[in-house]
């Protein structure tokens, strides 16, 4: 575990069992998450970059989902072996996880102020007051007005942004180490989605919290990450820091990716497109999982899965177009 | 919610309107004429043309429909054709009677069943989860009046532990006051007459629990599994929360509403008189008078007896939606 | 006279009443009841129905006379397993020669429940309002005594008190059963002061000089008896109390008594026998036959107005069979519409024998070679004379379908079936009657003469003859010439065929082994005065 | 100048809120609160916004399956607002529409031979014959398989059922077609498939489009003009080159601003708006970006800014630019 | 996003597409262990009813006085009842009596239901209030006190009963399809075929009804377990069917009172009627959860 790594992932490999047969959602999934950094997994929907988050929580739904390998060190610890009590302990406490929907994870039923000290109560000896203060604290610290009048509100009276806003003051406020925040921007309007932006990239500041980012809009990666992660079909595809990654993408998929997307500075004529469409998880059992979308594809490519390499620094690429020339190097 | 409430029993007006119609208009039908009835079979022509014209029987289905419908604006239900006593009078023990075991039903029912269902819910495919639905579904196929007599032989002929019918001991009879046998007996200090009346209750209780019990737990069950599916379930367990407190507090809370659906409905089935019960267990419950009433043509009787019963089921129909909003604070009635 | 059984239809079956009227007199009472512990002497008794009211002279039903026939005393009474004539109220009487007089001694020194004292003038009270009857009430009466003052028939010209003792009844013809009729348990004497009192509701006051005190009635559920202290039989009653408990279900009725929740239990039904006497602390109770169940046919419907058709069909029936599967052996194949035990019952009759071949060629010669189809009613509730009645019909049919007659069993609800039976509407039917008084008349006048066509004579028969002869039975004081003439009605009736008679019943009651001098008595209803525990 | 194929006068829609004792309305929703614009023949006309602005309903009422509350919607010369349900049902062959959810908007039992033959059928166009050759022929056009006429829609990727719907639009031959958020449920890569597929059918079938999106660079990129909308209100309508270089309302100037760009150089000033947007049901008096807006005078508070052209094929509604209240 | 391979041999093996999505359904349910179990008792009693004079032994019918109430022997499997009858010959039989009597009343109550569910939730305004108001009351009524009235006022016979279940259950189907009517209706592809121009008629026939069936089937299979323990408890009452049907019910009513003498009278038509609505109580879960994806786990 490197110095300043507080989460690493090696080899996490993920299925689903349906009617007995394996279907690996995330497969072989290795990353380090470093001290106040800001990373992002993007990737096209069912990738598998929520069920990779799922899968360090130890929340992955059970029956049909389960963890089938790999490690994952947090605190010198295999998170994935540690008992449930421990993990319980862990979660919400160290690593705390916000998720897509605004609208739907709140619990409905209970108020804000009940679902946020509930949180702390968890973790911490406090006593009921002592809790609440912390979650007015919290609430103010998300920018949200009225905070003292919304302890007592249900969820369903706050708009979109503002229940974002409440579900990260929840995960923070017990100011954990790491923040997992799946796609948290998605269901929000842009306007929006800017404020909730530039909170998360506040409070990574102030409290230094590690934060991955699920996501699998290109331009909000652009705004906050340092670091980026592109999945595809279970597998990471290509890492580098977010600059390497726009300037000089390298695997095909990401390369189509980033102009496939219309840019509001300036009218394209015709947009890039990556032809057909994305494999249906279990699908491909051999060769690599784009060749059938891939413009450079190669017989090698179906035949063999290429590795994830190392090209430059932290520029890492599974493409045999690049191992090729590692090899000739 | 107020003005909601007061909506919903303005609307209750058209169809206890509508069920008196039906009711009324339904039980004329039925071939058999009361006096004849109440006379017997040695009645002449002529006393049965007297009794029809005492009673007013002989007035045309139309005045006769009015006539009571006057009278029930006044709150009159009528007197029994047979006993000659005030239906609103006479009722009372039945209602009783059958409010007691109906609430022993759905005790058993709602805690045996709200708790199966929860943890077959929770521990999904384990052989528990197995065992209940398929102990929840010979429930609802079983018929009640066998698994009653079945009851009955085991546990009173063969066993001995309980009695076979009834309410109470004859030999040792409850003072009434409520006409609810336990409370009767607990007011009373005589704990002898509330163990008795406890017996008493146990098989009817049980059969009358079964189809509700499973019920309950089936829906209970799948309410809970889509509830344990959503993504405020997985906030909670991502907070740290144990599992237990999840499913009592975050999950059965969310998952209550279609349950409390259920058990509004089987409320009223169970309080509509479980006749095939009643009848086994000699239960003086209401299902049986409105019965008898209907071999007795007893008009006002059956008119009075339905009406009551609709009353009260959708009652507790409105209670139960009055409920949701208490719940659930995104249903607002206005 | 007529009968305990049929009158009440609905009553008897799973009927219950309703009131809420019991709790307030109810209440004080009980109080002292509980003080009491009547436990160890009260005697439970399980029934089929509740009663539907108290007062004698209003009722119908057998579950209400069962109540009231220990609450009052009539004048004279039957004895304890048959239906001759023992004093009661009247301690001797005469008749005058020409039986249009007869003159009661009464008891001295009895008093009713509410504590006023039985007279010649409380006879002549309740005889009077009997006999000035509203028209809607005092079936009983208008049946037994030929109608209400002012009408032509009526019997009881005149009931007078002679003196504090006795009474004089002058008839206006000479009535043959009289006695028997008098004794019967509607004519139960009540406490004039306490039907004043009460008017409507005395029928669930009711007040006797029996030797049971109406104590609370819960309507559907029980009525309680007291012993009544003051009872003119010394030393009797024995029990302390009696509780009728109606239990609607047979086989939950047999499961209570055997849990012991009951100490005897009526209706029985004719297959639970064995198992009773398998119980070592039950005992098996039989009620002397006095009843008949028959098939009618209604004569007026073709084809059964082809006396050929039925006696066909009276040869089509295995009543032996009938008896051995579905009254466990308690019963008797019926030959005549009399039941043995009654004086005038005819033994020379020649039964129908079992024969296919028979009903057969009778079925061809009455033009129906191929046979034809009909409506078999069934009863849809349990009687003494007919514990199952569908069961039977399906018995009957099957045997029917063998000579090629096609029956289809159909049943309605007891009101219906009887109404709609009454109105002939019923191909055949089966039914029964329980005597009530012991006499001929109660059965064959009643239930087959052409008078009672609309009323109790279901089947249509009409036979100007056999009307003349029971006229004449009736009115004749002297029984040996009324035994003839209904021995001679019997044969008219056999050759007519109007029904099939089939059983004549042993009805069987449960009882705890320790119960001891209980009597069933042949009329249904039993005075529960000798009971005790051993 | 193009003619002129539809024109929007004053459209107004608002719901009912029902309730009280006897259930009477007791409220309303302005979801489209005066909405005038017109579209061109053969050009895209864009219309963005927040969600719940109105778009949708905007979309919905000019085909009149909301029926508008207010305004006069006229197409190629027909008044569609005042039409009997007959003509309406004939208009509609000329216009169609293509739902946001590919999914949902596709019955589940039909397969797509039979989803793409049923606007024939109700137009009673062409023999059974013929309408197969036509479905066979427009599943080809949209880049599917006359093989895949025999399935049904689940069993289709979601960039499939997009293709579905965009050919069932097409089998009447329409002139206009209402597309509302057509790839907004799809992923990048296959978004921009659609947006390629939606081009190329214009060209083909000289489509006017009526393009409902909240993705302002999809709007760009697709758009000739654009509206942009703002509680059931159009407040800045212009070419889709002005709009974008441009902005004149403070509120399109934030919307533009918040758009995250894919380009991690690319530095610019972030305008933030405060708050969200207020229910419909119980709008802000004046502008009704006032609540929000950066630059909010009093004026904002009390009067409604007027729609106006402040350049030529640019209207904005916004007292910083008003005319006459500058004079 | 599902998406089936191309290079699959298309048209052939996508002939009778209208089954197809019956298959999938089929495909969902065969893995439910439970409802084939269920599938498979309602079947096994589906082939007795089918079969009935066939397999059975004896007839109905022949009543052997001198052999009754014989326990379960070799001779007759279950025993004999009180008329000497053979009692599996009369479950068979009574197989057919009841599976009659659920379906008939069901489908009666399925078609007057949709009639008066369609009426309401398409039309709207006054027609839905007042037939809605009349599920109301429907509702309101005790069911078995209904049924029994219902019995009292036709006449007691298995018709009869028949007709009474199904009159008791049509509001259940009524209300069913009036939601379902009423949430179709929301749906966007509902919108999409008023969109293209498309009748109201058509919609409803092509569109909402077609899609209304899958509940209907799977609540339909329900009640038909439902109206068999209806029917029951009415022949137990003695409001069904006439004698010698050998309806379970009455045939439980018939041997009540030789529970203790002779069990295998009373258990085996009781042990018959739990089966079969235990089948088809399976049966329709498993229907419900392969018709219904929100179901499905
Ligand atoms: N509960 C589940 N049961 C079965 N398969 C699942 C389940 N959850 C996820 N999967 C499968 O795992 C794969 C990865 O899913 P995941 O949710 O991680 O995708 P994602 O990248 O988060 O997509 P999105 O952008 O849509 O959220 C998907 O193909 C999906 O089919
Ligand atoms: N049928 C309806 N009944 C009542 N209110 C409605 C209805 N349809 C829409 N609304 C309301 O009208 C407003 C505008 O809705 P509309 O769907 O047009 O917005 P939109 O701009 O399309 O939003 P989105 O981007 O979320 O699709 C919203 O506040 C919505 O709640
Ligand atoms: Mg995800
Ligand atoms: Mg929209």
């Amino acid at each position: 575990m490197s110095e300043s790594s507080v989460l690493q992932v090696n080899g996490l490999k993920t299925s689903f069992f349906m009617d007995k047969t394996e279907v690996p959602a995330v497969d072989h999934v290795d990353f380090d998450l470093k001290q106040g950094e800001i990373i992002a997994i993007v990737g096209e929907s069912g990738c598998g970059k929520s069920v990779t988050s799922l899968s360090i929580m130890g929340l992955v739904p059970h029956p049909p989902g389960k963890v089938v390998g790999g490690e994952v060190f947090f605190n010198d610890e295999d998170l994935l072996k540690v008992s449930e009590s421990k993990m319980r302990d862990i979660r919400g406490n160290e690593i705390a996880m916000i998720f897509q929907e605004p609208m739907t994870s709140l619990n409905p039923l209970f108020t804000i102020g009940n679902q946020i000290t509930e949180a702390i109560l968890i973790h911490r000896k406090w006593s009921k007051k002592q809790a609440k203060a912390k979650a007015i604290e919290y609430l103010k610290l998300v920018g949200l007005p009225r905070a003292e009048a919304l302890m007592n509100e249900y969820p369903h009276q706050l708009s979109g942004g503002m229940r974002q806003r409440v579900m990260i003051a929840m995960a923070m406020v017990c100011e954990p180490k790491v923040l997992i925040a799946d796609e948290p921007t998605t269901a929000l309007d842009v306007t929006i989605q800017s404020q909730i932006l530039a909170l998360m990239k506040r409070l990574n500041q102030k409290l230094n919290t590690s934060i991955i980012l699920i996501t699998h809009d290109l331009g909000v990666v652009s705004e906050i990450c340092e670091r980026v992660i592109v999945m595809y079909a279970g597998k990471i595809v290509e890492e580098a820091d977010v600059k390497t990654i726009f300037e000089h993408p390298e695997h095909p998929y990401t390369k189509g990716l980033i102009q496939s997307v219309p840019d509001i500075r300036n009218k394209k004529e015709r947009l890039y497109s990556i032809p057909g469409n994305v494999p249906i998880p279990g699908s491909i059992k051999k060769g690599c999982r784009f060749a059938d979308r891939c413009e450079f594809v190669m017989d090698r490519c179906r035949e063999k899965t290429p590795e994830l390499i190392s090209i430059e620094g932290d520029h890492k690429v599974r493409c045999f177009l690049h191992q090729e020339s590692e090899e000739q190097n | 919610m107020f003005s909601y409430t007061i909506r919903r029993l303005l609307m209750l007006i058209p169809v206890l309107f509508g069920m008196t119609f039906i009711v009324f208009f339904m039980i004329r039908a039925i071939p058999g004429d009361p006096a004849q009835v109440i006379l017997g079979q040695l009645a002449t022509e002529e006393a049965i043309n007297n009794l029809r014209a005492e009673l007013g029987l002989d007035q045309p289905w139309f005045t006769q429909y009015f006539e009571y419908l006057k009278q029930l604006l006044t709150l009159d239900l009528g007197e029994s054709l047979r006993t000659r006593t005030a239906v609103s009078e006479e009722i009372w023990p039945y209602m009783a009677a059958t409010f007691e075991l109906s609430f022993v039903a759905l005790l058993i029912a709602v805690v045996v069943g709200v708790n199966a269902g929860i943890i077959s819910a929770w521990f999904q495919k384990s052989w528990f989860d197995y065992t209940a639905m398929v102990v929840a579904l010979v429930g609802v196929s079983m018929p009640i009046f066998w698994l009653g007599l079945m009851e009955q032989w085991i546990f009173s002929v063969q066993l001995d532990w309980l009695p076979p019918s009834k309410r109470e001991n004859v030999k040792n009879p409850v003072e009434t006051i409520t006409h609810f046998y336990l409370i009767d007996s607990l007011i009373q200090g005589r704990m002898d007459q509330f163990v008795d009346v406890v017996k008493h209750l146990i098989m009817p209780g049980i059969a009358l629990a079964t189809i509700p019990m499973a019920i309950i737990a089936r829906i209970t069950r799948s309410s809970m599994l889509e509830v344990l599916r959503s993504d405020y379930i997985r906030t909670a367990r991502a907070k740290g929360q144990k599992m237990f407190w999840v499913v009592y507090k975050h999950s059965l809370k969310n998952a209550v509403i279609p349950v409390l659906t259920v058990i509004g409905l089987q409320t009223g089935l169970l309080l509509g008189g479980a006749i095939l019960t009643e009848t086994i267990f000699s239960w003086p419950g209401i299902g049986r008078y409105i019965y008898n009433a209907i071999e007795y043509r007893d008009y006002p009787v059956i008119q009075s007896g339905i009406l009551i019963v609709a009353t009260i089921f959708v009652l507790i129909n409105l209670i139960v939606d009055l409920l949701y909003a208490f719940i659930d604070p995104r249903i607002k009635y206005n | 006279s007529t009968t305990t059984e049929e009158a009440p239809p609905p009553e008897e079956k799973a009927g219950e009443t309703n009131e809420p009227e019991e709790t307030k007199d109810t209440e004080e009472e009980q109080n002292k009841e509980s003080d009491a512990d009547p436990v160890d002497n009260t005697l439970v008794f399980g029934r089929g129905a509740d009663s539907v009211g108290l007062d004698p002279a209003t009722i119908t039903d057998g579950e209400s006379i069962k109540v009231t026939l220990n609450i009052y005393d009539t004048l004279v009474k039957y004895a304890d397993l048959d239906t001759s004539i023992e004093p009661s109220l009247a301690t001797s009487w005469e008749s005058s020669d020409d039986g249009l007089t007869y003159t009661f001694k009464l008891r001295e020194g009895v008093k009713f429940h509410d504590g006023t004292d039985f007279n010649a003038e409380a006879v002549v009270y309740n005889f009077e309002r009997w006999a000035n009857g509203d028209k809607s009430s005092f079936y009983y009466y208008s049946s037994m005594f030929g109608g209400f003052k002012g009408d032509e028939g009526h019997v009881i010209q005149e009931v007078k008190a002679i003196d504090e003792l006795t009474v004089e009844f002058t008839l206006s013809r000479p009535q043959a059963p009289f006695l028997q009729n008098v004794a019967m348990p509607v004519f139960g004497i009540a406490s004039p002061t306490a039907l004043e009192k009460y008017g409507e509701s005395f029928t669930e006051n009711p007040v006797g000089t029996g030797p049971f005190v109406f104590q609370e009635w819960k309507r559907n559920d029980k009525i309680v008896l007291v012993k009544n202290d003051n009872y003119f039989m010394d030393g009797y009653p024995k029990l302390d109390s009696v509780i009728f408990v109606s239990i609607p279900d047979n086989a939950t009725r047999l499961n209570e008594l055997i849990a012991g929740e009951i100490d005897v239990a009526d209706g029985v039904s004719p297959n639970d026998g064995s198992r009773i006497e398998g119980e070592s602390d039950l005992q098996l109770f039989t009620r002397p036959s006095m009843n008949v169940g028959y098939l009618g046919l209604t004569n007026t419907r073709p084809p059964f107005d082809n006396k050929l058709v039925r006696q066909a069909l009276n040869h089509a029936v295995d009543k032996e069979g009938i008896i051995a599967a579905f009254y466990a052996g308690q019963a008797e194949p019926a030959k005549n519409p009399l039941p043995p035990v009654i004086a005038g019952y005819n033994d020379d009759i020649e039964p129908y024998p079992y024969d296919l071949e028979k009903a057969k060629e009778l079925l061809a010669e009455a033009g129906y070679p191929d046979g034809f189809e009909m409506e078999l009613w069934a009863m849809p509730v349990p009687r003494p004379y007919m514990p199952d009645g569908q069961k039977v019909a399906e018995v009957l049919q099957n045997s029917f379908a063998q000579i090629g007659v096609e029956a289809k069993i159909v049943s309605f609800e007891w009101a219906t079936y009887l109404e709609k039976a009454r109105n002939g509407e019923a191909d055949a039917f089966l039914l029964g009657w329980t005597g009530d008084n012991g006499d001929a008349d109660n059965f064959i006048y009643v239930l087959l003469d052409k008078d009672n066509i609309g009323s109790n004579n279901y089947s249509y028969y009409s036979n100007d003859e056999l009307h003349d002869i029971l006229i004449a039975a009736q009115s004749n004081p002297d029984q040996e010439a009324r035994v003839e003439l209904y021995k001679q009605a019997q044969e008219i009736i056999h050759d007519d065929a109007p029904w099939i008679p089939l059983v004549h019943s042993t009805p069987i009651l449960g009882g705890k082994n320790n119960v001891a001098d209980f009597f069933a008595h042949p009329t249904g209803s039993q005075a529960l005065t000798k009971v005790y525990f051993e | 100048m193009p003619k002129m194929l539809l024109e929007v006068e004053k459209m107004k829609k608002y719901f009912p809120i029902n309730g009280g004792i006897l259930g009477r309305k007791i409220g309303e929703v302005k979801a489209v609160d005066d909405v005038s614009f017109s579209v061109y023949e053969g050009e895209t006309f864009g219309l963005v916004g927040e969600s719940g602005c109105g778009k949708s309903t905007t979309g919905r009422s000019l085909l009149r399956l909301h029926e508008p509350t207010e305004g006069k919607v006229t197409f190629n010369e027909k008044e569609i607002t005042s039409l009997s349900p007959n003509e309406l049902r004939t208009i509609r062959r000329d216009v169609q529409m293509i739902f946001q959810d590919p999914f949902a908007s596709l019955n589940p039992r039909q397969t797509v031979e039979k989803i793409l033959e049923e606007p024939l059928i109700v137009h009673n166009i062409g023999t059974p014959k013929e309408r197969k050759q036509m479905v066979s022929d427009m599943l080809d056009t949209v880049g599917l398989n006359s093989y895949h006429a025999k399935r049904y829609p689940h069993q289709f990727s979601g960039g499939q059922r997009q293709r579905i719907g965009i050919a069932r639009a097409l089998m009447t031959k329409p002139k206009l077609i209402i597309a509302d958020e057509p790839v907004s449920a799809l992923d990048v890569s296959i978004q921009s498939q659609i947006l390629n597929l939606l081009d190329d059918l214009q060209k083909g079938f000289s489509l006017t489009y009526i393009f409902i999106a909240h993705d302002l660079g999809v709007v760009r990129h697709i758009c000739d003009r654009v509206g942009v909308m703002y509680l059931g209100k159009i407040v800045e309508l212009s070419s889709s080159e002005k709009l974008y270089e441009k902005a004149l309302h403070p509120y399109t100037e934030a919307l533009l601003s918040s758009v995250p760009i894919p380009d991690p150089t690319y530095e610019r000033e972030h305008i933030e708006l405060i708050g969200d947007m207020p229910s419909p049901s119980n709008p802000p008096t004046g502008c009704s970006f006032h609540t929000r807006c950066p630059q909010c005078m009093e004026i904002c508070k009390t009067v409604q800014p007027k729609f106006e052209e402040i350049e030529e094929d640019h209207y904005v509604a916004c007292h910083l630019f008003s005319k006459n209240e500058q004079l | 996003m599902a998406e089936l391979a191309p290079n699959k041999a298309p048209e052939t093996a996508i002939r009778g597409a209208r089954f197809l999505l019956w298959l999938e359904a089929w495909k969902s349910f065969k893995k439910n262990k439970l409802a084939v179990v269920g599938l498979i008792i309602v079947l096994i009693f589906v082939f007795l009813a089918v079969f009935a004079p066939v397999i059975t032994p004896e007839g109905i019918n022949e009543q052997k006085l001198a052999e009754r109430l014989q326990p379960p022997s070799s001779e007759h499997w279950l025993g004999t009842d009180d008329f000497g009858r053979d009692i599996l010959s009369r479950i068979i039989h009574g197989a057919r009596i009841s599976l009659w009597v659920g379906f008939v009343s069901v489908i009666g109550s399925i078609v007057v239901g949709c009639f008066l569910g369609i009426l309401a939730g398409y039309y709207g305004r006054w027609v839905d209030t007042l037939i809605s108001r009349f599920f109301d009351i429907m509702l309101a009524f005790p069911s078995m006190l209904l049924a029994i009235a219902i019995v009292a006022v036709l006449g007691p016979s298995l018709r009869n009963a028949l007709i009474a279940i199904a009159i008791i259950n049509v509001p259940n189907f009524g209300r069913l399809i009036r939601s379902k009517v009423l949430s179709i209706k929301q749906e966007e592809y509902i919108t999409a075929a008023k969109a293209i121009g498309m009748r109201d008629r058509r919609i409803l026939f092509h569109h909402i009804l077609p899609n209304s069936m899958a509940p209907i089937i799977v609540q339909g299979t329900l009640a038909i377990a439902t109206a068999i323990i209806e029917a029951a408890a009415l022949g137990f009452l003695g409001l069904g069917a006439e004698p010698p049907t050998p309806e379970w019910g009455k045939m439980l009513a018939d041997s009540k009172d030789y529970l203790v003498q002779a069990p295998w009278t009373m258990f085996f038509p009781g042990i018959a009627i739990m089966l079969t609505v235990l089948g088809f109580n399976l049966m329709g879960d498993g229907l419900r959860d392969a018709l219904d994806p929100r179901m499905k786990n």
